[in-house]
């Protein structure tokens, strides 16, 4: 009852998603405003709702791949005693992610922002009687919460700047506005997509957030939440296109994060974290699009990503559960046989993340590459193409050690295992399919395919403001160039999804090299030892400093300073006291002293 | 005031408290009527003017209180039951002069008729020795203090020729032949009267006389005797000394300085209830010794009245509930009052009243005291009122010690408290002036 | 008789007077009988009167010797209380010496 | 209508304190909820277009130009509406547990209430210096009687220190006072209207900010606060933080700045300084504490820097901010000491080590203490979001930098919220836990109306600006630099 509550609601928001759709398409943008949320003279905050080309895109990913999810998760928590708190969560996790992208001005986009953060940590920490799991919630919300500062303040200049949070009329006024208060502008929007989107150096929540149910996962650090940086930036585009700087810091970030955490992916072998960090390389890939100005090409990866990544998550889920909660790959192996659809959905997964030719990532990827190039010239697309050849290599480790091979884990799981229901399987094959097809949506111009372009013609719509939402990113390249790019990428794919299968697939145990770490193997493996980097950088020294603040500052130093005075006071009436002998002959006395003191006055 | 002579022992009370209650009558309908009173036919030594009225009118209302308390304190005494009543009365009378003179004899012949009986009634307990101690005291230094007053007024007499008040007002202002004289007169003055009020460096005798007199004695001397100080103090110089006040404001703006900051100081010790007292009689006296400062000044007249009327009644409601709490147990100490509040809540809310009135904390009655006093002097002495301020947050901090321990304190002694019905309509009265100032400060404050 | 007592110039007096003044606030200071200390201020009460007298005389008003017989009516009053108290004392103790009570105190 | 907020449970307090009736608990609460209905019909029958309503204009001391004026613009309408919405559910709070004496307990609460009511009407300096101080008593009475620990101690400190601060602040009135012309007087627009030199201005100001830096507390003046705090009883901790050390912010609003413009530029930035180093000085001593309650004081702490440091930046954002997180922050922290209060007495301790595991046995209270602590991390929709992008906007107008630095506090707010959340609820039930029962209907009223009040100003927060907006405009528009 509860699922079908959860999942209906999904349903329903995804056939309105649908109407909104043709409603946009044909009509243009729908604004409406539900009420005035705040007022401080000119600045006029609304609760309203701007829903254009980019924000119907998201909401049929979110309400879509969600409404999946939704179904997934049904069989998925079925004996769990939180059920029905994991469908609120889920739910509302939905509603702020809706908020986030249907909003008509930055701070609707914040509170959806923030609520998704919080649904983030609630869902990480689902099964909170686990500590660590609470910890790795906790982790999620503040490193997210740093960006969202970034965010804040971003707002803020842009208060300054443009006098007003509405998208309308920010983007209205682009042209009048100073280029260095906008590269401000962009690098603090950007710092706020850094933490939601676990770019560098704000990334490692995304690895511990596997916490959470592998439904959340998918939806959240897979599907959509984590898309929110992309989105947010795609949305500003005006803005960036403003400030080459910034967009210059972009794509540094986001090449960086690409290839770096696909070094990290390659050696785990916890079957969740090496997806999570294929997450964020992929998001770091996102981020190159959008640093080289091809914000289509990234929303275009956000699409295909959100369903091959689903799929990856889901099934990857669907071996946890057959494994009864077994999530450790060395412990997997040649489940081929136990679970074959699992098994095919997981290997359309990778093929399509891989490049596979003619799937959806294949196209996606392609489409970054080619803006790479052209933008950023041969030596960024060659960075690109090393991340893309990496996520190859874990991809396809990922699936021939689990998949392939002998069976590792103990006698008791091998008799566990089992195919997940249909109401898990079934969402795995609509995914599938969409993983498959997705590439469709945006195929290159030069293919002559069908779909050609079609994304970029629907996101170059006119908004609002009467121009073009994400106009057509410009790429000056010939026929023949991204016929050769293309090639040489995919051929790379191939050749590792081949060699592969002869290290991993073919064989029975696992290589000495994944079960012994050594050297730079055990570096990676322990991920750069970032986490401890930061630990000592900032949680230790905030923790020893709150102690020595308390003990030392606080009460000694500020509370001393007070109960000093108060020390004082009463020494000082000690001394007084002693005055007070009691002895008529002293008294006499002081009396005396104190008139001829009395008498000095006459003289001044 | 002879009733005693008569034996009649029962009757001795209710003549007094008529007697005091038509005196009040009196003063309080000549200061409505705006009467000169009877003080036209003797200018030359008296005026009852409306300064005097109201002072008597205060006075008159503490002793009352007083007198209603001593029903209970006096209860041991049985032959000398009278003479109390009539060393009180005279004392009083003293006050009265000292409050109406016009002329320095009369002062001198107040503060003496104030003395004297003074002197016997702190040593009124013949077999203690603490008794005999703060009389002899007393008495020693109060002497000293006397030939120094006179040898003051004695000095100004010789420079200005008078023993007029107003007519060595008008010396002053003209000039005199030889000014050394007469400042020299001025200080010995101020050295006399700031005896008679307790004020540092002459206040020694008040914390050790204050401590061995009798409960209701003390209560006494600190409440209409400080009053008639001030008053007389403040008549002198409003009339004689303005002429010269730049040069006697100095030493006493020492004097109050001092005085608040040592009193408050060395009270924060003390351990018994009736010494705290002392010292923080003499911390009032620091207060209002600034009032002296803006002698002239319009409303420092009025602002020492209300100061020492809601001194005087917060004062006299502690000492009532002191001595229910006190006297029967032996213990003068903070910790006889532990779990008062449980045991006689009356009491309890009385002294905490009490306490918080004379530490000054609004909107209790003590606070308009203070405001009018600090509102009177900012103007001319801002450092004063500052270093005031600072010493009424150090006051507090002994105040409310005796609400600690009736309050707060947990651990409760064994004593038996009971309220005699007498004392509790001085607390019931007390509080009811209390109430009445804190709601309608203004009016005392206008009268003068 | 005024103008023998004017022949003295007012100076004198008042030196005079204040150095018995004087002579008897160094009594009360440093004698620890308390009888003799009570003599002290007597003298220098009449210090007081003395110098009263001649101002009086001096000036032509008659005001300072009244207050002169009030000042001795007065001290004796006060000399009698006085002199209670220390008998009052004596008997308590057996001692007239003011340096030993100094039991209030602190 | 003023002069009854005040009256009402002044006479109340009186009945109780003295006569000691039957049904103490009754006539309490009944008190708070006609307080309560009282100032809503106050509030809904006004202007707010920045003139008072409501007047009441006797003559009181006139000898000393002191008239009980009282009377409520929208500030006052905002400050009344608080305390009076807080008083029922602290007196409700109060009632689940057993009190000794609970005549006087009542009777001081409602005494406080009457103080406190007259703090926030008062357009009469002196008379607001004497509600100011008057709130101190029953406050001390009722922190030193039913306190926990060292409570005489601490509690002397707390009463010595803020007495001390507000005695700087009678010099400060009474200078302006001696300024005002003719005949003097205390009313707010005579003493607005005074010219100071700057240097007196700024004698005057720092009476004014010790004694208002004292009671809210501000860094470095803070430490009476969370011995305090953890010393009294839940109900004298709520009256203290929900309502008491607003008195000081209000003050900072109404009276501190308009009084001495003059000295604004030349103190701000000192003042701004202390308030923003005291929000990342105690939210990082917050983040270390054991103790729930402490953490809590801390926390409060940091959140009064915040709102300090938006009244002293003296522009629309920061003063409507400050107003309406000064509203919020009253709810959420009654709201959460109400919740320490409730584990203290299941668990007899307050330290967050011994705690865990209790969002198992206990959902109901697991949900609404969420939805409280939401409210104080500040996440959007709950009340605590408006407040704090409105106080961060100010502080970042005045300071870009100092708006940065305050903007720290969302980040460790969370980091010691969530963690104290996390140690308290989360992990696994330990022996005492394991026993801990969900919350009784009493409790569930309390923590449903303030979770409710959460939600309901964190979706709507314009009510609450609106209230302001005219009075702000005026007073910004009044006090010229």
């Amino acid at each position: 009852m509860v699922g079908i509550i959860g999942a209906g609601s999904l349903l329903a928001s995804f056939l309105l998603t649908v109407m909104c759709l043709n409603q946009v398409g044909a009509s243009g943008p729908i604004q409406s405003t539900l009420y005035h949320f705040m007022s401080i003279d000119r600045l006029s905050l609304d609760f309203g709702f701007l829903v254009d080309q980019l924000s119907v895109w998201m909401m049929m990913i979110i309400t879509g791949v969600g409404f999946l999810i939704h179904v997934y998760s049904i069989g998925y928590m079925h004996d769990d005693e939180g059920f029905y708190k994991f469908f609120a969560y889920l739910n509302l996790f939905v509603f702020s992610m809706l908020l986030l992208v249907m909003g008509d001005n930055f701070l609707m986009l914040f509170f959806g922002w923030e609520g998704v953060g919080l649904c983030s940590y609630l869902l990480i920490g689902f099964w909170y009687t686990n500590r660590d799991y609470g910890t790795a919630a906790r982790k999620a919300f503040i490193m997210n919460r740093v960006g969202d500062l970034g965010l804040l303040l971003g707002m803020f200049f842009i208060i300054k700047t443009f006098g007003s949070l509405a998208y309308k009329d920010v983007f209205a006024q682009l042209a009048g506005a100073d280029p260095a208060m906008v590269t401000v502008i962009c690098l603090l929007l950007f710092v706020g997509a850094m933490g939601k989107s676990a770019q560098i150096p704000l990334y490692t929540w995304l690895p511990d957030a596997m916490a959470g149910p592998t439904p959340v996962s998918a939806l959240i650090h897979a599907a959509t939440m984590v898309t929110a940086g992309v989105y947010l930036v795609t949305r500003c585009n005006g803005l960036f296109s403003m400030s080459p700087d910034a967009m210059h810091v972009v794509a540094i970030v986001g090449l960086v994060t690409a290839v770096f955490t696909a070094i990290i992916g390659l050696r785990q072998n916890d079957i969740k974290k090496v997806l999570a960090y294929s997450t964020v390389s992929q998001l770091g890939l996102m981020f190159l699009s959008l640093g080289m100005g091809a914000y289509v090409s990234a929303m275009f990866h956000v699409t295909t990503h959100a369903f091959f990544k689903a799929l990856l998550f889901l099934s990857a889920g669907s071996v946890i559960h057959g494994m009864g909660g077994e999530q450790d790959i060395r412990n997997m192996g040649g489940l081929r046989k136990y679970m074959p659809v699992t098994f095919w959905v997981f290997l359309i997964g990778t093929f399509a993340i891989s490049g596979f030719p003619l799937l959806s990532g294949f196209f996606s990827k392609d489409e970054i590459f080619a803006n790479t190039y052209a933008h950023g010239g041969a030596i960024w697309w060659a960075m690109a193409s090393v991340s893309a050849v990496l996520t190859a290599v874990y991809m396809c480790r990922l699936l021939y050690v689990t998949f392939f091979g002998e069976f590792r884990g103990t006698e008791e799981q091998r008799h566990h295992i089992h195919e997940s229901p249909s109401v898990m399987t079934i969402p795995l094959m609509v995914l599938a399919v969409l993983s498959v097809v997705g590439g469709l949506l945006n195929t290159p111009h030069f293919m002559h395919l069908p779909g050609s372009q079609w994304m970029a013609h629907w996101l170059a719509g006119n908004g609002v403001n009467g121009t073009p939402i994400v106009p057509m990113a410009e790429v000056h390249l010939s026929a023949s160039t991204e016929w050769s790019l293309m090639s040489f990428t995919t051929a790379l794919a191939l050749l590792v999804i081949v060699a592969l299968y002869f290290v991993y697939g073919k064989v029975a145990n696992l290589p000495v090299s994944d079960q012994k770490q050594t050297g730079f193997t055990k570096v990676v493996a322990n991920k750069f030892y970032v986490d401890e980097l930061y630990n000592s950088l900032f949680v230790k020294p905030t923790e020893a400093l709150s102690k020595f603040l308390y003990q030392y500052a606080d009460i000694q130093g500020v509370d001393g300073v007070v109960n000093g005075v108060g020390t004082g006071v009463s020494k000082l009436g000690a001394i007084f006291r002693r005055l007070q002998n009691g002895n008529i002959e002293y008294y006499l006395i002081g009396m005396v002293v104190g008139a001829a003191l009395l008498f000095l006055t006459i003289f001044i | 005031m002879f009733a005693g002579l008569f034996g009649k022992r029962d009757l001795l009370l209710p003549v007094t408290l008529l007697g005091l209650a038509a005196a009040l009558g009196v003063s309080a309908m000549s200061l409505s009527t705006g009467d000169a009173g009877w003080g036209t036919q003797y200018t030359s030594m008296f005026s009852f003017d409306k300064y005097a009225q109201s002072f008597t009118a205060i006075t008159l209302t503490s002793v009352l209180l007083l007198a209603g308390m001593s029903s209970w304190g006096f209860r041991t005494l049985n032959s000398s039951l009278g003479d109390h009543y009539a060393l009180i009365l005279f004392s009083l009378c003293g006050a009265v002069c000292m409050f109406s003179f016009t002329n320095l004899v009369m002062l001198f012949i107040g503060i003496e008729i104030l003395s004297i009986p003074l002197y016997v009634l702190a040593g009124s307990r013949r077999d203690d020795l603490a008794s005999n101690e703060a009389a002899l005291k007393y008495f020693l230094m109060g002497a000293f203090a006397t030939g120094i007053l006179l040898f003051g007024m004695t000095l100004v007499y010789g420079s200005t020729g008078t023993f007029n008040t107003a007519a060595i007002g008008a010396a002053v202002e003209r000039g005199v032949a030889s000014p050394g004289m007469l400042k020299m007169g001025i200080l010995l003055l101020v050295v006399g009267l700031s005896f008679k009020v307790s004020a540092v460096p002459f206040h020694f005798w008040a914390p050790d006389v204050y401590q061995g007199s009798p409960n209701t004695v003390t209560a006494f001397m600190a409440t209409a005797v400080k009053t008639a100080g001030f008053a007389a103090f403040y008549r002198l110089f409003s009339t004689s000394f303005l002429g010269v006040n730049e040069f006697w404001s100095v030493g006493i703006a020492a004097i109050a300085g001092l005085t608040m900051t040592l009193s408050n100081f060395t009270a924060i010790f003390q351990t018994e209830f009736k010494r705290m007292m002392a010292y923080s009689s003499i911390s009032h006296a620091g207060y209002l010794m600034m009032a002296i400062l803006v002698a002239g000044q319009p409303g420092s007249a009025g602002a020492i009245l209300l100061y020492m009327l809601t001194y005087s009644i917060a004062t006299i409601c502690a000492f009532s509930a002191y001595i229910v709490v006190a006297e029967p147990n032996g213990d003068g100490s903070f910790a006889a009052f532990n779990g008062l509040s449980k045991k006689q809540p009356l009491v309890a809310l009385v002294m905490a009243l009490s306490m918080l009135s004379l530490a000054g904390i609004p909107p209790l009655a003590g606070f308009f005291g203070k405001y009018f006093l600090f509102s009177t002097v900012m103007q001319q002495y801002p450092w004063l009122v500052v270093i005031a301020v600072i010493n009424s947050a150090v006051s507090v901090y002994y105040y409310l010690k005796v609400i600690i321990a009736m309050y707060f304190t947990k651990e409760e002694n064994t004593y038996e408290v009971l309220i005699p019905s007498s004392i509790r309509w001085v607390m019931v009265a007390g509080v009811v002036i209390i109430t009445l100032l804190t709601v309608l400060p203004g009016n005392i404050f206008g009268l003068i | 008789m005024l103008e023998i007592i004017k022949t003295v110039p007012i100076e004198y007096y008042l030196l005079y007077s204040t150095v018995l003044f004087c002579i008897g606030v160094f009594g009360v200071l440093t004698r620890r009988n308390a009888i003799i200390v009570l003599m002290c201020v007597e003298l220098m009460l009449n210090a007081v009167n003395l110098l009263l007298a001649a101002f009086s005389t001096y000036l032509g008003d008659a005001q300072g010797q009244i207050m002169v017989f009030f000042i001795m009516v007065v001290a004796a009053a006060e000399a009698a209380v006085g002199l209670g108290i220390l008998v009052m004392i004596y008997r308590n103790t057996k001692s007239t010496d003011i340096s030993l009570l100094d039991r209030l105190r602190n | 209508m003023s002069f009854l907020l005040i009256i009402v449970p002044l006479i109340a307090s009186a009945l109780l304190l003295l006569a000691r009736p039957s049904g103490v608990r009754q006539i309490a609460l009944a008190v708070g909820v006609v307080n309560f209905a009282i100032s809503i019909f106050a509030a809904y029958s006004a202007l707010y277009d920045g003139t008072v309503n409501h007047e009441t204009n006797i003559a009181w001391i006139e000898q000393a130009g002191i008239r009980f004026s009282v009377g409520m613009d929208g500030i006052g309408i905002l400050m009344i509406l608080l305390t009076n919405l807080l008083t029922p559910l602290i007196i409700l709070s109060s009632q689940s547990q057993r009190i000794d004496n609970e005549p006087r307990y009542y009777g001081l609460v409602l005494m406080m209430v009457a103080a406190l009511n007259g703090v926030f009407l008062s357009t009469d300096g002196m008379l607001f210096y004497i509600f100011y101080e008057l709130a101190l008593i029953p406050i001390y009475f009722i922190c030193a009687i039913w306190g926990g620990e060292n409570r005489i101690r601490v509690t002397l400190k707390f009463f010595i220190y803020t007495f001390v601060g507000s005695l700087f602040m009678l010099v400060s009135l009474l200078y302006l006072y001696l300024k005002t012309p003719g005949t003097h007087s205390f009313a707010w627009t005579d003493l607005v209207n005074v010219q100071l030199s700057t240097v007196e201005a700024i004698w005057v100001m720092l009476g004014f900010f010790f004694a208002f830096a004292v009671k809210m507390p501000v860094f470095p003046f803070h430490t009476w606060q969370p011995d305090t705090y953890v010393t009294s009883p839940t109900g004298g901790t709520m009256l203290l933080s929900g309502i008491m050390l607003k008195m000081g912010v209000y003050g900072a609003i109404r009276w501190m700045i308009p009084m001495t413009p003059e000295a604004w530029h030349t103190l701000t930035p000192y003042f701004m300084a202390l308030a923003v180093t005291g929000i990342v000085y105690a939210s990082i001593i917050a983040v270390k504490q054991s103790d729930f309650k402490r953490l809590i004081a801390y926390s409060s702490i940091a959140h009064v820097g915040l709102i300090a440091a938006g009244v002293m930046a003296w522009n629309k954002m920061g003063l409507q901010g400050s107003l309406i997180q000064m509203l919020n922050h009253g709810i959420n922290v009654v709201g959460l000491f109400f919740v320490v209060d409730l584990i203290e007495r299941r668990l007899g301790t307050r330290t967050l080590r011994q705690m865990g595991g209790i969002a198992k046995v206990a959902p109901r209270f697991a949900v609404l203490f969420m939805i409280i602590m939401l409210g104080a991390v500040a996440v959007p929709l709950t009340n605590g979001f408006p407040g704090e992008f409105l106080l961060l906007n100010g502080v970042w107008q005045y300071n870009n930098w100092l708006g940065a630095i305050a903007g720290l506090t969302i980040i460790f707010g969370a980091v010691y919220m969530l963690r104290a959340y996390g140690m308290a609820m989360f992990g696994e039930t330990n022996a005492e836990t394991a026993e801990f029962t969900d919350l009784d209907g009493r409790e569930t009223a309390v923590l449903g109306i303030v979770a409710a009040l959460v939600l309901v100003l964190g979706f709507f927060p314009n009510i609450i600006l609106q209230l302001t907006d005219g009075t702000v405009n005026r007073i910004l528009g009044s006090v010229q630099f």
